[in-house]
């Protein structure tokens, strides 16, 4: 797969939180990019910075939380605040919707206040996005407030409220989470689509590794604030080359494989302070040894995917799947 | 004999309440003739849609609810609306929310101690014995004994929450999306505990997820659910390998593959259905 | 009383610490003040002592407040007033608070008729002119002490009745409270071991702060003539009395109404804190 | 008068027409009708409103003709009055006043069951033989009948209230006073303008004149100052005498027929023991307890009259002596005291005698207990003698002595002894035969008399006569206020400076 | 709008409100201290006194006193004031608007102090401002009413002269003016709430998901602040604010004492002390229903405010 020019680029990104017990840093000295045309993945347990990542890209981190180092730039640019370049839609769909503002004003808010559009332009436009996203009585559903609205039609007003601002570069925060598993695929189909049509790029965030295989091109798995394996989504998901990435997956239970008990990994992250030197994951490793602790940027195993484990090039078949 | 025989259940909803509102459904009849049946050491899965009703199914066999019709049924007496406490014990829920399953004001101990003590179930020196038993049975370590749930992360206070259903040495297991809020790691731990009670305990476990893989890799058998009926049950093998019914079809059409499954996926997109046919 | 009902529904949600800056300041504060209330009495004449040949005296090394219209020293009556209206507006919330606590818990817990009574009465007691309602009982029972607990308790247990009822109702939508029901313990043990030690925050930290209203009561209720009976010193008779003098002696009115005040923000802050602490851990 | 005379006011100024004054008061004017009329807020707009035969002189000691052209001329037996009116006095309506409406208006007074009509109880007949002569028939000679007269009770209204209905009357009443009604919010305000039609060459020199009520006296006094008022009643006695010394405004006190004591039941125990009394009254330091509470607005009192009251005199009184008051305590069956509830009004002047009596009684043995009941149930507690000691007032609503001693001593005169059950039949003897001696100087040995056996027996404690106090504009000329609190509005001015 | 709501609310307003009437009634008639005496006076005759009492009706059974009350009340007749022998409701017309404009003024007065505060404070959570924002109001609490008008008018109307020391004026901009301190004072009594309540609104709203989302979507900061932060924030704000409206209006009646202001609230105190019961009565049903109507009006303001209550709403008062 040839690297296309990058829309979004993030060198060394570090987020700091002030709180009381501590600076901690949930995300980590992080590099990655993203295409035009482009799905790529963020994938980690719990904690491990993901959000933090996706609301620093779009500037909007919460209080406490700053940037410290790093850039991002979108088409060569620093992002400009809140230019609605880069739009973001949140993991609980009721959540990402403002309450008291009907699916319209949701829509048009940003043709009609930051473009100037007038109310019935703006009004085409909405009923034009929506049935873009696959709602099909859009008219009717303008007035509707988000509360009488099901998981499904929620997120695909938040998509289509994302895109009336014309996005290069769309956030996805777990956006199926809450939702069952026949609405996710329909909105993942949805998503690439979109990207499809209008080659906007998306950033997908998620911990549901299986789900990333389907629909992202490129994947970064974090562990603990920092990207510890990246790249194709095949070459990762199935020839994992880092002990974390591997055990994620041994961990996710599939179809047809009842018999073995599934692989849970032991111990828990470690905290984000500062002073954590070489591989974070090497307290929990089974295949810890002694230079683990020297740090490592990524490399290896190949062109366009790469690892942080020391180890990659001895542990080579990480996987139990057995012969493939 | 099945440990847990449910025939006929209907539950229905006032018009006007507070789940119509968050899902924007106005559905009154939510679980329409439900019939089910769990043997003793079975895992019995329950999957569908949002909505189809797989919780009002799961409060009605654990007794938090009244059905509108049909019986429950626990080793063959069926049990009326207002339960004994004694036949409450026999049926336990685990909680979707490992966050609000814990009474925050009491101490893992306390929480042990507690159903123990009530039911009378081990003389009063056992007591504590007891409690380090199932700690270690759903594999807790001993020191959290005297912290609140607050100090727990989401997989501890599962487990806690599994070992005070185990104090009352339950019957039947009803777990209701146990781990949907979990994530894949922790998943994978709490899983392995209900597999393990199975086969140790012989549990009966009525285990409810709309994750086909988690069904796939836990149960035995699987009820498939759709706008409150049933629509399809049997073997998970079977079922999941040739699903008969047009809804376990799109179900299971749905489930991005494993990577590392048996079949890998071929085209992605052409398996999807129709976005627009929402 | 029917004053104050902070954000019910909403918290703040930080990480865990020892404890917040705001307690520590309410504490400390508190601690002052207790520590003048109780050790300047040492100092002082008896805040009954008169001297009526040396009345309205201006602030001097032997009464650092002055004298009152009796000659008192009014440092020995603030303080003395200070320790009786903490007392009475502790004391005068205990019945309120269990009384309502109690309605509000089983108006939630039995629903129907019983959280409608409750809830009827509640609305006439709030609607009620809360100072004509004082004003009667006072009339009634005849001014003092005993009236303002019987008015204070008349009026306050429906603030805590509502918000206990709310608090309890939102807990029984929580899962441990429905694990409690199902694991077969009887309605008793699950509404006093289950609901009742979760709901008890919200009160609480509404009752520090509840107990300013009930000072500022007692001293609006003197304003009206009908508060403490002298010669006891009370804040609120206090700055009553001392309004004949505003002009003279400011410091006979200024003085306990900043007493007040102070003990109010204390409180109020303690009630802060607390609701921060307590939301935090 | 008291006043301030030191300070650089236009007091003694002649005033010049025009003007509008505003006067603060601490409750409002609900009545119109001189016969409905029971608070001071009532009355004082009715000497306004309405004229009077005869009014009552600023120092209180003397009555000056009115509507009437001269003193009474009464026959030989005292029993029959003969009064001339003025044939210059006008209505506002324009009508003159006659001697039709003069006896129209008393005998309404006097039959009506009006809280006052008592005070007209001595007449039986007012009769008009022509329109400017009245004749008033008493039952026995009467020596208090110029003083009721001259009070708000014998208004002189039109006759037949010019044929309206009383309700409707009393909404917009016609009065041949030097003032006559503007607009009126009952209880908060009441405005008059100046009455052209005023027989008073001159007079008045106001435009009008307007009562706001304020209830809060520190409001009231505030008011002033920021000249939003020109007069404030019942001005915190304290401040009287820094605000005497205020640059902006003019404050002082007049003496008025007021008298607060303590009244003993004498049903209880003790206090039908005169050595009981007598010991209390030695036990009270009336001077200090006066300092506390007036400020110097009023004097420790040793007779029951106050010293405005026309025939006060010095009797020999009690003086503070805490020795001499447990060697009285001594002679009495409680030696070692006892325990008594002193009942009081909640107002805070009571609220701190009660306390200073408390604390002196105490040396004596004597435990107080204060019970503090609402101002509104005070004299119900007391009619029903359901007290044991309290702390009561007297204010007389006649410039004559008559009334106060009756209501408060002869307990056939409706107050069983101001509720104390006193009874002494010398004392009651002495006060009817003052009400029927014509002669003023027989009359004043009576009361001396009186006063004395009062002083010796202490049915009740005087403890103080207080004055009025106020606050006013310093532009105000001839501001002068009478004992019955009575201010003549139509002489009050402002002054150019 | 939201009709089950309604309803039920309504007839439970009618119930209270009913029940108040029936309150009053029995309150005013317990109390000791006879009207009648307590009207004439000390210096009275004991059958002038009964006169009134007979007049007023007094020595008729409770019941019989409780029925004709009734009776007038369905007529629209609140009775006649014992002490100034007009009707009730003539004596109460001209006090309603005074009271009722003060308590709007002072609600105006805490909206519009409270939403720069707390929007201040929400800014910076932690900060100095938060913190001063959040502890100076509290001061607010322990003012007892009486004093801080004394206070206030001392320094503002005397020693400054920029408000009437107390009264109500004449034309509509001297009430404005007029009004102003009393308004003051009565905000400040539940000011901390307010403040509290919104602030911590206001925090959690700036903190969801829907704010970043619009945020990064470019919608203009303004418009993220008016209708997602302060909008939101509102519905809690509005609810606690409803809630303490009781409150406010019974501290009207002190402060109507304080800054003479011909309204109900002085008329109330007054007549409780001189115990003029129908007047009592009639004015304690009056601030009774504007206290439920308050209660009525956030309710639908809530609803106004939030479209999620528009279909049904059990619980949370
Ligand atoms: N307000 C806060 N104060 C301090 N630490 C915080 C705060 N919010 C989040 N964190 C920490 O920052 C880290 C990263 O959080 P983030 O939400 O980015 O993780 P995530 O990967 O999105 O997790 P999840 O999958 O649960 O959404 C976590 O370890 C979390 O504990
Ligand atoms: N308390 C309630 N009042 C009214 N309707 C309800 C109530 N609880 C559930 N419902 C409705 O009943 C139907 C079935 O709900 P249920 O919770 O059993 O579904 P579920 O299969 O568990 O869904 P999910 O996967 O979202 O948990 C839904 O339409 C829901 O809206
Ligand atoms: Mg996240
Ligand atoms: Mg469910």
């Amino acid at each position: 797969m040839n690297a296309p020019a990058p829309l979004l680029e993030v060198t060394g990104l570090t987020v700091a939180i002030d709180a009381p017990g501590g600076t901690t840093y949930p995300v980590h000295d992080v590099s990655l990019r993203v295409a035009n045309g482009e799905v790529v993945g963020v994938v980690g347990e719990s904690g491990c910075g993901k959000s933090t990542l996706l609301r620093a890209v779009a500037d909007v981190l919460p209080r406490g939380f700053s940037p410290v180092a790093g850039e991002v730039r979108l088409d060569g640019h620093r992002v400009e605040r809140r230019s609605g370049a880069v739009a973001m839609i949140f993991q609980d769909p009721m959540t990402g919707l403002n309450p008291v503002m009907t699916v319209g004003e949701h829509v048009t808010e940003v043709p009609r206040r930051r473009d100037g559009l007038g109310r019935s332009q703006a009004r085409d436009l909405a009923i034009h996005l929506l049935s873009e996203v696959g709602i099909e009585d859009a008219e009717e559903r303008l007035g509707a407030y988000p509360h009488q609205l099901s998981g499904g039609l929620r997120q695909r007003v938040l998509i289509a409220a994302a895109l009336s601002g014309n996005p290069e570069l769309l956030l996805c925060d777990e956006p199926t989470t809450a939702l069952d598993v026949t609405v996710q695929a329909r909105f993942i189909a949805l998503l690439r689509r979109i990207v499809a049509d209008r080659g906007i790029g998306i950033l997908y965030v998620t911990h549901d590794l299986p789900l990333l295989g389907t629909m992202c091109d490129r994947i970064n798995v974090m562990y603990a604030g920092q990207v510890i394996e990246r790249g194709s989504a095949m070459d990762v998901l199935r020839d994992p080359a880092h002990p974390y990435t591997a055990a994620l997956l041994a961990a996710a239970p599939r179809l047809g494989a009842r018999e073995q008990a599934l692989a849970s990994i032991p111990g828990q992250p470690p905290a984000l302070t500062e002073g954590l030197t070489g591989c974070r994951f090497a307290p929990r490793c089974p295949h810890v040894a002694d230079g683990c602790e020297a740090a490592r940027g990524l490399g290896a195993p190949g062109e366009g995917h790469e690892s942080g484990c020391v180890r990659v090039a001895e542990l080579a078949p990480l996987t139990g799947r057995g012969a493939r | 004999m099945s440990v847990v025989e449910v025939r006929g259940l209907c539950v229905e909803y006032a018009p006007h309440g507070r789940a119509a509102r968050r899902s924007g459904q106005q559905t009154r009849l939510a679980v329409q003739g439900v019939d089910l049946t769990l043997e003793r050491g079975e895992i019995l899965g329950v999957v569908g849609e949002s909505g189809s009703g797989k919780t009002s199914v799961a409060r009605c066999v654990a007794g938090y609810q009244t059905a509108t019709a049909g019986t429950v049924a626990v080793d063959g007496t069926v049990l009326t609306a207002r339960r004994e406490p004694r036949d409450r014990r026999r049926v336990q829920m685990i909680f979707q929310d490992p966050y609000s399953s814990l009474n925050p004001a009491m101490t893992l101990r306390q929480a042990l101690r507690e159903p123990i003590a009530v039911h009378g179930l081990r003389p009063r020196q056992g007591v504590d014995q007891r409690v380090e038993e199932l700690m270690t049975l759903v594999g807790l370590d001993l020191r959290h004994l005297d912290a609140k749930p607050r100090r727990l992360s989401g997989g501890q206070r599962q487990r806690a929450s599994i070992a005070r259903a185990l104090a009352l040495e339950p019957e039947v297991l009803v777990a209701d999306e146990p781990v949907s809020a979990l994530d894949v790691s922790v998943q994978a731990v709490i899983l392995n505990l209900l597999a393990d009670l199975r086969s140790r305990l012989d549990m009966s476990i009525l285990f409810i997820s709309h994750d086909m893989s988690v069904v796939a890799h836990l149960c035995d058998r699987v009820a498939v659910m759709t706008k409150g009926r049933i629509v399809e049950t049997g073997p998970v093998d079977e079922v999941f390998r040739s699903p008969r019914d047009p809804y376990t079809r799109e179900l299971l059409a749905a489930v991005p593959p494993h990577p590392w499954a048996e079949v890998p996926a071929t085209d992605t997109d052409a398996a999807l259905p129709d976005p627009t046919g929402q | 009383m029917s004053a104050g009902v902070l954000a019910v529904a909403t918290y703040e949600r930080r990480r865990a610490r020892r404890l917040n800056g705001t307690l520590v300041a309410a504490l400390v504060f508190l601690s002052v003040i207790a520590v003048v209330v109780l050790v300047g009495p040492l100092f002082l004449p008896s805040p009954t002592q008169q001297d009526l040949t040396d009345i309205l005296a201006p602030p001097s090394r032997e009464a650092p407040l002055g004298t009152d219209q009796l000659g008192r020293d009014v440092l020995s009556r603030v303080l003395a007033a200070i320790r009786l209206d903490v007392a009475i507006g502790v004391a005068a919330l205990v019945v309120p608070f269990v009384l309502g606590s109690v309605l509000g818990a089983l108006a939630a817990w039995r629903r129907g008729w019983i959280d409608e009574v409750v809830g009827v009465v509640g609305d006439v007691v709030q609607a009620f002119p809360y100072y004509l309602f004082i004003l009667v009982l006072a009339f009634f029972l005849g001014a003092g002490v005993p009236s303002i607990f019987v008015a204070v308790a008349a009026i306050a247990w429906v603030s805590y009745m509502r918000i206990v009822r709310a608090e309890v109702q939102s807990a029984m939508q929580q899962d441990y409270v429905q694990a409690a029901v199902g694991a077969g313990y009887s309605e008793r043990r699950v509404l006093l071991r289950h609901v009742l030690p979760n709901v008890f925050r919200q009160p609480l930290t509404y009752a520090v702060t509840d107990v300013v209203v009930v000072i500022v009561s007692t001293a609006t209720l003197s304003y009206l003539g009908v508060g403490v009976t002298p010669p006891t010193p009370e804040l609120g008779a206090m700055v009553a009395d001392g309004q004949q003098f505003a002009t003279i002696r400011p410091l006979l009115t200024l003085a306990p109404g900043f007493a007040v005040v102070l003990i109010g923000a204390a409180l109020a802050l303690l009630g802060n804190g607390l609701a921060r602490q307590l939301d935090e851990s | 008068g008291g006043g301030s005379t030191d300070s650089p006011s236009a007091d003694g100024a002649t005033p010049t027409p025009g003007g509008d004054l505003v006067i603060v008061q601490g409750k409002g004017t609900k009545t119109l009708d001189p016969v409905a009329a029971i608070s001071p807020e009532d009355i004082a707009p009715m000497y306004e409103l309405y004229d009077t035969l005869y009014r009552l002189s600023a120092d209180g000691q003397e009555l000056q003709p009115s509507l009437a052209a001269a003193a009474p001329r009464s026959s030989a037996d005292g029993t029959k009055w003969t009064i001339e009116l003025r044939d210059d006095a006008s209505f506002s309506d324009g009508s003159p006043v006659t001697a039709a409406d003069v006896a129209y208006s008393l005998n309404r007074a006097r039959t009506a069951n009006g809280a006052f009509s008592f005070l007209l109880g001595a007449i039986t007949a007012v009769d008009a033989p022509d329109d400017h002569t009245v004749v008033i028939t008493t039952g026995e000679p009467s020596a208090t009948l110029e003083a009721v007269l001259g009070s708000w009770i014998a208004s002189v209204l039109p006759a037949d209230l010019g044929g309206q209905p009383e309700k409707a009357f009393f909404e917009d009443p016609v009065g041949s006073g030097p003032f006559q009604l503007d607009a009126w919010d009952r209880g908060q305000s009441l405005r008059l303008t100046k009455s052209t039609d005023y027989w008073q060459e001159g007079k008045p020199y106001l435009d009008s004149i307007q009562w706001t009520t304020v209830p809060d006296a520190n409001t009231r006094v505030s008011q002033v100052q920021s000249g939003q008022a020109d007069v404030a009643s019942d001005v915190p006695f304290s401040q009287v005498a820094s605000l005497e010394s205020a640059a902006d405004v003019t404050a002082g006190t007049f003496p008025a027929a007021y008298t607060s004591m303590l009244i003993f039941n004498q049903e209880y125990g003790p206090f039908a023991d005169v050595h009981v009394r007598r010991a209390i009254a030695q036990a009270i330091d009336r001077e200090a307890v006066t300092t506390s509470t007036l400020f110097g607005a009023g004097v420790a009192a040793c007779s029951i009259l106050p010293p405005s009251m026309r025939f006060a005199s010095e009797p020999t009184c009690p003086t503070y002596n805490p020795e001499a008051a447990k060697a009285e305590l001594a002679r009495s069956a409680y030696p070692d005291g006892f325990d008594v509830e002193l009942t009081i009004d909640n107002l805070p002047e009571s609220s701190t005698v009660a306390q200073a009596v408390q604390s002196q009684l105490a040396e004596l043995g004597i435990n107080v207990d204060i019970k503090v009941v609402d101002s509104g149930e005070l004299y119900t507690v007391f009619f029903q003698e359901a007290y044991q000691m309290g702390l009561a007032a007297w204010a007389s609503d006649i410039a004559d002595p008559d009334e106060q001693l009756s209501y408060m001593l002869d307990p056939n005169a409706g107050g069983n002894a101001y509720y104390t059950g006193f009874d002494d039949p010398e004392v009651t003897r002495l006060i009817e035969q003052g009400r029927t001696t014509l002669d003023d100087s027989a009359r004043a040995d009576d009361y001396a008399q009186v006063q004395q056996i009062v002083a010796d027996q202490v049915p009740q404690l005087p403890i103080s006569h207080r004055e009025n106090a106020y606050v006013w504009n310093r532009d105000l000329a001839q501001f002068e206020v009478n004992p019955m609190g009575m201010i003549d509005l139509a002489s009050v001015g402002m002054v150019q400076q | 709008m939201g009709s089950p709501m309604s309803i039920h609310r309504l007839l439970r307003a009618l119930v209270a409100i009913l029940l108040v009437v029936v309150v009053t009634f029995l309150f005013v008639h317990i109390v000791p201290g006879d009207p009648a005496r307590a009207i004439l006076g000390p210096q009275a005759s004991q059958a002038s006194v009964t006169a009134l009492q007979e007049r007023l009706g007094l020595q008729d059974p409770l019941a019989t006193q409780f029925l004709d009350y009734v009776s007038g009340l369905v007529r629209g007749d609140l009775g006649t004031s014992v002490a100034q022998d007009v009707p009730v409701t003539s004596l109460m017309a001209s006090r309603t608007w005074p009271t009722v404009a003060l308590i709007l003024y002072a609600a105006l007065l805490t909206v519009l102090l409270t939403i720069p505060a707390a929007a201040l404070a929400a800014r910076r959570p932690g900060s100095v401002v938060d913190h001063a924002v959040r502890t100076v109001p509290l001061l607010g609490l322990g003012l007892p009413a009486f004093w801080f008008g004394l206070v206030l008018i001392q320094f503002f109307a005397v020693r400054l002269g920029w408000f009437p020391a107390g009264g109500y004026g004449q034309t509509p901009l001297e009430h404005l003016h007029a009004l102003t301190l009393p308004a003051l004072v009565t905000a400040v009594s539940i000011l901390p709430f307010t403040i509290q309540s919104l602030r911590v609104a206001m925090i959690e709203a700036h903190d969801a998901d829907y704010v970043a989302a619009a945020e990064a979507r470019g919608v203009p900061p303004r418009r993220v602040f008016t209708r997602y932060v302060f909008r939101n924030a509102c519905i809690p704000a509005v609810v606690v604010l409803g809630l303490n409206m009781g409150w406010l209006v019974g501290n009207t009646l002190i402060v109507e004492k304080v800054f003479a202001i011909p309204g109900i609230g002085s008329l109330l105190v007054d007549s409780t002390l001189s115990r003029d019961f129908p007047v009592v009565q009639g004015l304690a049903l009056v601030v009774a229903l504007l206290v439920i109507g308050t209660n009525l009006l956030t309710e639908v303001a809530r609803i106004g405010l939030d479209p999620r209550l528009r279909v049904s709403r059990e619980g949370a008062r």
